[in-house]
């Protein structure tokens, strides 16, 4: 199962990118390999055996004598890994349909390195060995870099060069950890691997949250934001920045516990710091575009609260909020490429008026607004929540501070979106510029369909991640699994 | 017979250094040349030396490899320098900076 | 005299000279377009008579041939592989070129060819004479290589600058190797150790750090390097194309050889010793690097760096190492070679040096060999899934388990400031808003693209299947450290 | 009376040493300052000549000949003859070379040497074995060579024709284009002199190696 | 029962759902009748439960039903469940009651507004939201509903985004909830983490036992709680968007800013009374910041010109008045006047929505005057209200100042003085808006309007609905009545809340006094207005104080100066400073190095091979240096 979820869309990257298909069959092939791996992924969804632990295992041999240990093709699913997946299949399906949307150049080589980010994508988040995972980030880094250095903006020389210095540093430093894990404890295992070593743990953490990004390593997420194409922008948003938090469940803590909680308030100082850095310069952002953007950094940071807040609740929070955050960061994305290919540009001074007689356009643009806002009763509350309960079992002041985070969030996207939608049309906007069509409506609706989904049963998602902490040394999680 | 090679590596050290400096200060591409014959030079002197002081005779027999050695990188850079000098009108390897940078 | 003469020792490198002998007795009665054309296949036929040999005698049993001034054992053989095929590979990238390598077409397979002895003698040398001879071999032939171009300013500078700091190099290994034979009395690198043990004397210490000066030299380590960047501009792009794979493979496989066979008792000296010029390879090669527009410049300093890496594995000083060496030089060769022939299809489409902004928009007229020089830049920075990564991989492993953590920090940065200019051809290559180039014809593209597409695969399939690599690198270094 | 050498009663060998190395310290620094590059090479043969002395010293008798007769011999006569071809324009070219530059090398080259001169002076290199008298006789050499490194033996030939080879390629004239008003009447002939040399030089070497060869490189 | 009290809650939803899913398909009528419809089936599923639970015996009148594990992790579940009980109940029918005869009018009030769909969309969600807010057992629910309400409040004040203002009010009231929202949060926080739970049942019995009495925990859950009954209430200090929020149509005020979503937080004191009577100091809070809202929202309302304001400080006195209630434990007080409160409140909003409607959306008083001939009716049904709002009939103001009588700590007596001078207050301004409006001259624009359109007073489906609440009113003056008559409504509530019982001399003092202070102060505007003289007398004399009411006692600009400006400097700060030079600039910093030094080392090959040899030499000297550095002499 995971190992067809990797090959799929591999696969079609593969025909797509050799066959000698026009515009109109490789944009079907891709939605179609698109689809099928959403298929499959809502398959693994439904027979993903709720407290079983790590499904689908393919556990093969890769590189049997590198010298240190083997190094393993080794792929699963847990809680954490299937929702992940999930969230990727949906993602790149997403992400294609607004490709297409928009009708980017050389529509081939786009959609093959949109499946091949999905495989490379669909690899991290099942590896289970250590230099599978990194392959997986890597590949996902290098297919990032030519979307966006490739289809980008005006600034997208600088945006790429920025994205992959930051990265880069981060992965590299990862890179050199695990070399010295393979040297120290002759293994590439994840599950294999308790360390104490300080420094370890912290140049994977540097990776995760270079990606996330935290506070304050997110010098690159600006321009790469907005130099992208807005597709790619709704994936690094939407998926890729999760994979950073996925790593820290995922590596550092269940290999570093004690570094983790030595450490945990450096990540708990910085997230809170990020969240409301993030909150306040989202507010003062001059486009649709930046604002998200700022929220997405807010809302990473939010999550590595969760994450290191080092008890259930924040850790169960924090993966439902990835998944939630994927799906309408996704979601406003997407809307706002639809906008930017309307309006020609995402500067509040140019926009306004959306809603004036365009009611579809604005109760879309609308909702994904309040659910970014994380509107009580919605899904994003529901996490939130959970992940502030998290922070304030944690320290209450802390849990406190983050909860200010709300506050925030309801400025910058009310202001968000009284800038798109209300009062007379932005001088941008054409004039009796119609309503949202159909094929727009379909990359939206099954976003929104989604998270209407998770609002009404969170639990639905939460039960199926069912995070425990094991026995000792306590910080460890164990995800998808009830055993302690 | 009891030698101290002591000296002789002395000498072939100053010998050394003279080529180098040779090499440091002379911008005519054949006296660059003629400083590596006695850089070269120098190091035979010292395995030849050795060689004594060792009682073998593996120096001396090094030493005159290096002494082929030493002549053909003679051919080689005599035929640039001539080569050299039916392109530019100066000699002056410190002009040789097309490749810069 | 009883020394054991094991002429199979030597076969390939017979093989070698006998074709380059043949070469040059026959090129002189064929008329020149004759010359062109089939130098270059016997040239290529003799490299592959040479691989298949090498191949063919490939075994891990180690032995000593020539009383001991060879060692034969698979590390040496697997360098000889890579050389080789460089030069294989060279000889495809060669076919078209103008200037001297056309007109001169019978001396420069000659010479391409007994370089390739020289350097596979190299790599088997076990004893300073042998070294220091075979050394000077391929230097030699290297020289003229690089100058080969006799109607280019930039080739002759290119070979003159090389020649000169290449002959202050030379004397330093051999002032080296006179103090360490004035040391221990031996020229034999296990006579060395067995003579030295682990004795620090001043004169011994003395000898090893010239030795490693000029090896540094060769292998284009930071600060004996500065000539690298001019004779790879200067040169004719194909002898570039050789020098940056086969050059450091070999200099740096019997860098490995000489410090561990002949040293391994002042290990503690020189793994620092060569740590400290990785790191200032490191600095050196990527920095300068970062402000080069000339792509043949800007892959020369790169090389600079590439050293900084290289050196890690060998100040490792282990088994570990070694395979690092190994595997990284192989995939170092395969992306390196890759690399410069696209610039030497650019090059003959444009007719002169190539800068890097002559990519623009090139990735549209010539997708596939722009896609290859993807791939090579990707490697080169170390993504996987190609080889590169897991070479760097490796070596980091290397230098972390030798305790030399510092070296892979400062490998990761040099990473970092690489991809400032790594990137810059995959950006121009693939730029959208660049005019797209003219369709132009270059000479001798189908070879040159074969080789392209050669390098680019193997690059591929070591970063996805690098096990059979993996594999003789194992062996290779097994024969060496045990 | 140990003079230098400390070898009682060879005050002749002491004097010799000392004469040798003031000519071939003197030589080699005249060949580094001279402006002439006539006098730099006839210095240079002095250097060799005062080095070969030295192998007289070290009982390296072969190769004290090999050095008169094939060093200044002939790789020196070839140097001459490009200096001639080469007239004004072989010497150092005009212009200051600031004091420092000198300085600073004198520095470099002076550090090096106080390195090794360290390093020697700490050992004790007086207790040099007893040797046999055939001690650097052709013979002994010989076998040496052929025997033990009959390898490097081979491959010094090889190495000399590939240095014919490339004095051919660098040498040719067929490639050349000309300066303007650049006489070409020395070019005709310096390059079969060059290879003259040069197979008159391998000739010496090596006695048959790279015969055939060289008259290839008269050839092309 | 069960089934009655889902379909109750999620009758409005659905409703919500078909318009939304209906989109412009049925006609705006329809669409109009299917909004009244929803909140009509959940009326009569609340008083079908109402029904049941009369019958049931006092003691057994609380129920709880779960759907579903709504969230949970490991530790912490939410079951989506809700809670029947007497207060639920009541709240219930007062939601969806009044919510049904406001939707009702709404159908007149919108016709031909373009967006009437959406309008009515809207206020089912607001319905559901806020029946969710009543209903929900668990405390993460009702800060779900608690949200919802605050973003259908958001929606219907933005309803008219076309103009600036809205969407401003619209933002702010999002805002201001949303701090309260983190105090609800932060009280939940203390719930899970020291209870485990925020279902009602165990917290309510276990909260007393882990939190000491008046302990700083026990004190920062009542306050968390009380932040957002505070903001959701429109009490001092988070009181700022409720007069902003009349920009909303006029149904959305009474509906929301008078009649249910506003006294949430008198509702939330009321249900989670365990919590605050565990903490008499917030409870005393509560109190206190009651008498101040109603005393300067008072005084506010005195000095406003713009119709709907003037209601709208009223309702934020009298939200004063039930925090006072439940703030001195009068629980059954403040509930019975927050019942009273929503219907007479609602009257007079939708009694002025009618003015409005007639005067083509003129809301400012002084172009009013003289209406009382074009609109007889509304005059009657708005003296209803306004003699209800004064607290002459029904008694509620009176119960909850009797009990604080009756109470007699230092808090109640100051609530007893503060509650009976809000009394003069509420007689000034509600007389004076009668005054103004129905009175005196007809202005020339009121003239205008009614000589060009020369319509009826208003639709059947707007006057009705002001009929029922008026009767309303009356009959809900019957529910308790004081002066020892059987206290049906504490009655009713005792099962769910305690309260005080006043003595009928408390009554009797405190209806004699707050009686002549409301007549007083209607008597007094009254004769102020006789004259423009007298009015400009009047104006002489209250000339040092009323620029303080005109200016709002200066709130909304101290929040400009100590939240807003602050905030936005920040925020430009980080923006333009930390982002451009820190995050964004770092990298520049460190690239600009690397080029620096790229030149250097790049520019050290000068070409010159002397020097080539020369750094050559120079490595090996120091590579030499080390090593024999390293050697044993």
């Amino acid at each position: 199962m995971t190992v067809a979820l990797i090959v799929l869309p591999l696969a079609f990257a593969l025909a797509i990118a050799v066959l000698p298909l026009d515009r109109r069959l490789a944009s079907a092939a891709g939605l179609l390999g698109t689809l099928a791996e959403v298929v499959l992924a809502a398959v693994a969804l439904v027979r993903f055996d709720v407290g079983a632990g790590m499904q689908f295992v393919t556990d093969d041999r890769w590189i049997p004598d590198f010298g240190l240990a083997p190094v393993r093709f080794h792929v699963g699913m847990d809680g954490l890994g299937l929702f992940m997946v999930a969230l990727t299949a949906v993602g790149v399906a997403a992400a294609l349909g607004a490709s297409l949307l928009a009708g980017r150049d050389r529509p081939r080589a786009h959609v093959a390195l949109l499946l091949l980010l999905e495989s490379a994508m669909v690899l991290l988040f099942t590896a289970q060995d250590l230099v599978l995972f990194y392959v997986g980030w890597e590949v996902m880094m290098v297919a990032l870099f030519v979307l966006m250095g490739v289809w980008g903006g005006t600034g997208r020389r600088a945006a790429t060069l920025r994205f992959v210095i930051y990265s880069l540093l981060g992965s590299l430093s990862m890179l050199v950890a695990i070399a010295y894990i393979g040297v120290r404890y002759h293994t590439f295992e994840v599950g294999q691997v308790h360390s104490g070593v300080v420094w370890l743990f912290l140049a994977f953490a540097a990776a995760f949250c270079i990606k996330a990004p935290m506070f304050p390593l997110h010098g690159w997420l600006p321009a790469a934001y907005r130099e992208s194409s807005i597709e790619v922008t709704a994936l690094l948003s939407g998926v890729v920045s999760k994979a950073g938090a996925y790593g820290l469940l995922r590596f550092c803590l269940p290999m570093f516990p004690g570094p983790a909680h030595d450490w945990r308030w450096l990540f708990l100082g910085l997230g809170l710091a990020g969240l409301l850095y993030g909150s306040l310069v989202a507010f003062r952002q001059p486009d649709a575009r930046g604002v998200v953007a700022y929220s997405s950094f807010a809302q990473m940071n939010l999550i590595i609260i969760g994450i290191f807040a080092l008890n259930v609740n924040g850790a169960t929070g924090a993966i439902f909020q990835m998944v939630n955050h994927g799906v309408v960061s996704l979601a406003a994305f997407l809307l706002i490429g639809v906008l930017e290919l309307r309006v020609g540009t995402s500067l509040f001074r140019h926009l306004g008026g959306l809603a004036n007689g365009r009611p579809i356009a604005s109760t879309v643009f609308l909702i994904a607004a309040l659910w970014a806002l994380a509107v009580p009763g919605s899904s994003l509350f529901v996490s939130e929540i959970y992940i502030l309960i998290g922070a304030f079992q944690q320290n209450e002041w802390l849990g406190a501070a983050a909860a200010l985070g709300i506050v925030l969030a309801a400025m910058y996207m009310l202001r968000w979106y009284s800038a798109i939608a209300h009062e007379n049309d932005g001088d941008s906007v054409p004039a009796s510029m119609p309503d949202l069509h159909l094929r727009e409506l379909a990359i939206a609706l099954p976003l929104i369909a989604i998270l209407f989904v998770m609002t009404a049963w969170p639990y639905g998602v939460m039960k199926r991640i069912t995070v425990t902490t094991s026995a000792a040394p306590r910080v460890i999680f164990v995800i998808g699994s009830d055993s302690r | 017979m009891e030698i101290n090679v002591q000296y002789f590596i002395g000498v072939s050290a100053i010998l050394f250094g003279i080529g180098l400096f040779g090499i440091f200060t002379r911008r005519s591409p054949l006296i660059l040349l003629l400083s590596v014959e006695i850089m070269l030079n120098s190091c035979n002197l010292a395995l030849i030396s050795f060689a004594r002081y060792n009682g073998q005779t593996a120096g001396q027999t090094f030493a005159l490899v290096v002494m082929a050695v030493a002549a053909s990188e003679v051919v080689i850079g005599l035929g640039l320098v001539v080569a050299t000098a039916r392109r530019k009108a100066d000699l002056d390897v410190d002009h040789l900076t097309t490749l810069r940078h | 005299m009883n020394v054991p003469v094991n002429f199979s020792a030597i076969a390939p490198e017979i093989v070698l000279i006998v074709v380059a002998c043949v070469l040059l007795a026959g090129g002189v009665f064929l008329p020149q377009r004759l010359a062109e054309r089939l130098t270059p296949i016997l040239a290529a036929g003799g490299l592959l008579a040479a691989l298949v040999v090498a191949a063919a005698q490939y075994q891990h049993a180690a032995h000593w041939s020539f009383d001991h001034t060879l060692r034969i054992d698979a590390f040496g053989q697997a360098t000889r592989l890579i050389v080789f095929g460089s030069g294989l590979l060279a000889v495809c990238v060669s076919w078209g070129s103008s200037g001297g390598i056309k007109q001169r077409a019978v001396e420069f397979n000659a010479l391409l060819l007994t370089a390739c002895a020289g350097m596979s003698l190299l790599a088997v040398a076990n004893s300073f004479v042998t070294l220091f001879v075979a050394l000077e071999l391929f230097s030699i032939a290297l020289y003229v290589l690089v100058a080969i171009d006799i109607d280019s300013e930039p080739s002759l500078e290119g070979g003159l600058k090389y020649l000169i700091v290449g002959s202050v190099g030379a004397a330093f290994i051999l002032y080296g190797a006179a103090l360490v034979y004035g040391a221990t009395g031996q020229l034999e690198f296990d006579r060395i150790a067995a003579a030295g043990g682990d004795r620090h004397g001043v004169l011994l210490l003395a000898g090893i750090a010239f030795v490693i000066v000029g090896l540094g030299f060769k292998a284009n380590a930071a600060p004996f390097h500065m000539w690298t960047p001019d004779a790879y501009e200067g040169a004719p792009t194909p002898v570039t194309t050789f020098m940056s794979a086969a050059t450091k493979a070999v200099a740096l496989i019997v860098t490995v050889r000489v410090l561990s066979v002949a040293f391994p008792g002042q290990s503690d000296v020189w793994e620092t010793g060569v740590a400290a010029v990785a790191v200032v390879s490191f600095v050196w090669g990527n920095l300068a690097a970062l402000r080069q527009t000339n792509v043949k410049r800007m892959l020369g300093y790169s090389t600079v760096g590439h050293t900084g890496f290289l050196l890690t594995a060998v100040a490792a000083n282990s088994n570990l190492g070694a395979r690092a060496l190994l595997y990284y030089l192989t995939v170092y060769a395969t992306m390196n070679i890759g690399a410069f022939a696209v610039v030497a299809i650019r090059e003959r489409e444009l007719g002169r040096p190539v800068e890097i902004a002559d990519f623009a928009g090139w990735g549209y007229r010539r997708p596939l060999l722009s896609i290859s020089m993807l791939l090579f830049m990707l490697s080169l920075a170390g993504f996987p899934p190609t080889g590169g990564f897991i070479g760097k991989l490796y070596i980091f492993s290397a230098a972390v388990q030798n305790g030399q953590t510092y070296l892979a920090a400062a490998g990761v940065a040099a990473t970092l400031v690489g991809l400032g200019y790594y990137l810059k051809i995959p950006f121009a290559l693939f730029d959208r808003d660049a005019e797209l180039p003219a369709a132009v014809p270059s000479p001798g593209l189908r070879l040159a693209s074969f080789a392209t597409g050669i390098s680019a695969a193997a690059v591929l399939f070591l970063g996805i299947v690098p096990t059979p690599l993996i594999d003789l690198a194992r062996t290779a270094s097994g024969s060496l450290f045990g | 009376m140990p003079l230098l050498i400390g070898l009682p009663g060879h005050l002749t060998y002491d004097i010799v040493f000392v004469v040798a190395t003031l000519l071939a310290i003197g030589s080699a620094l005249g060949v580094v300052l001279a402006r002439n590059p006539f006098h730099s090479s006839l210095l240079l043969i002095l250097n060799l000549v005062a080095l070969a002395t030295f192998y007289l010293l070290l009982q390296a008798d072969f190769l004290a000949a090999a050095q008169v007769i094939v060093y200044a011999g002939a790789v020196m006569i070839m140097f001459l003859f490009v200096t001639a071809y080469l007239g004004g324009r072989g010497g150092e070219p005009a212009g200051d070379r600031p004091w420092w530059q000198f300085a600073l090398a004198a520095i470099a080259a002076a550090a090096l040497v106080a390195e090794v001169i360290f390093a020697v002076a700490d050992q004790s290199l007086t207790q040099g074995p007893h040797v046999a008298d055939t001690f650097g006789s052709p013979n002994a050499v010989g076998t040496s060579f052929l025997g033990r490194y009959l390898l490097a033996f081979e491959a010094t030939s090889i190495l000399l024709m590939v240095a014919a080879v490339g004095g051919v390629v660098l040498g040719s004239r067929r490639a050349a284009r000309r300066l303007p008003g650049e006489h070409s009447a020395m070019e005709h002939e310096v390059a079969p002199h060059e290879l003259s040399v040069q197979s008159r030089l391998i000739g010496v070497e090596t006695g048959f190696e790279v015969a055939g060869t060289a008259s290839e490189g008269d050839d092309g | 029962m069960e089934t009655l009290a889902w379909i109750c809650l999620f009758a409005p939803l659905a409703g919500m759902a078909a318009l939304a899913l209906l989109g412009s398909r049925p006609s705006r009528e329809a669409s109009a009748w299917l909004g009244t419809a929803a909140a009509a089936v959940a009326f009569v599923a609340a008083v079908g439960v109402f029904v049941e639970l009369v019958g049931k015996d006092p003691s057994q009148r609380h129920f709880a039903y779960t759907a579903y594990t709504w969230a949970g992790s490991g530790s912490f579940k939410v079951g989506f469940s809700i809670w029947i009980d007497t207060l639920s109940v009541t709240e219930m029918l007062i939601v969806s009651g009044v919510g049904s005869l406001i939707v009702l009018y709404s159908v007149g009030y919108m016709h031909g507004d373009p967006k009437e769909r959406r309008f009515f969309a809207y206020l089912d969600l607001f319905l559901f939201s806020m029946l969710l807010l009543v209903m929900s057992s668990n405390f993460v629910l009702l800060l779900a509903g608690w949200g919802l309400v605050g973003l259908s409040s958001y929606l219907l004040i933005g309803f008219w985004h076309e103009r600036e203002a809205p969407v401003d009010a619209a933002k702010k009231a999002f805002v201001m909830n949303a701090i309260g929202d983190v105090g609800i949060a932060i009280a939940v926080f203390f719930m899970v983490r020291d209870l485990g739970t925020t279902d009602f049942g165990p917290v309510f019995q276990t909260a007393p036992q882990h939190w000491a009495r008046g302990s700083t925990d026990a004190n920062l859950v009542a306050l968390g709680l009380l932040v957002g009954a505070v903001a959701k209430s429109a009490q001092i200090p988070l009181h700022t968007w409720l007069p902003d929020a009349m920009e909303g149509p006029t149904p959305v005020s009474a509906l929301i800013h008078a009649a249910t979503m506003v006294t949430a937080g008198v509702y939330l004191v009321a249900r989670a009374h365990v919590l605050f009577a565990n903490a008499p100091d917030v409870l005393d809070a509560v109190a206190l910041l009651g008498v101040a809202t109603l005393l300067m929202a008072g005084f506010i309302a005195i000095v406003q010109t713009d119709i709907k304001r003037i209601i709208a400080y009223s309702t934020m006195s009298q939200i004063g008045y039930m925090f006072t209630g439940v703030g001195v434990t009068a629980y059954a007080a403040g509930m019975y006047h927050l019942l009273a409160h929503a219907f007479f409140k609602a009257l007079l909003f939708l009694c002025a929505g009618i003015v409005i409607h007639a005067l083509a959306a003129e809301q400012d008083v002084r172009r009013m005057g003289g209406l009382k001939t074009v609109l007889p009716r509304t005059k009657v049904l708005m003296w209803v209200g306004v003699i209800a709002l004064i607290g002459f009939f029904p008694l509620s103001k009176d119960e909850i100042l009797a009990a604080a009588l009756d109470d007699g700590t230092t808090t109640a007596w100051i609530v007893w003085v503060g509650g009976l001078a809000g009394a003069f207050l509420t007689g000034v301004y509600a007389v004076r808006l009668m005054r103004l409006t129905f009175y005196g001259e007809e202005s020339e624009f009121a003239r205008e309007h009614f000589h060009k359109e020369g319509n009826a007073e208003a639709p059947w489906t707007m006057f009705w609905p002001c009929v029922v609440l008026a009767v309303g009113t009356v009959l809900v003056g019957f529910l308790s009545l004081g002066f020892g008559f059987k206290n049906i409504f504490a009655d009713w509530l005792s099962s769910t809340v305690s309260t005080i019982e006043p003595t009928t001399t408390d009554d009797l003092i405190t209806t004699a006094i707050s009686w002549a202070f409301g007549a007083a102060g209607g008597v007094l505007v009254w004769r102020a207005y006789e004259s423009p003289e007298r009015i400009a007398a009047t104006r002489r004399r209250f000339a040092a104080v009323a620029p303080v009411a005109e200016n709002l006692f200066y709130w909304n600009w101290l929040y400009e100066r100590i939240a807003y400006r602050p905030a936005a400097a920040v925020s430009a700060f980080l923006y333009r400073f930390g982002e451009r030079w820190v995050a964004w600039g770092s990298l520049d910093v460190v690239g600009g190095i690397a080029r620096a030094a790229s030149r250097a080392f790049s520019e050290v090959q000068t070409g010159v091979v002397r020097l080539y040899a020369g750094l050559l030499v120079v490595g090996a000297a120091g590579l030499a240096v080390f090593f024999i550095g390293k050697a044993n002499l």
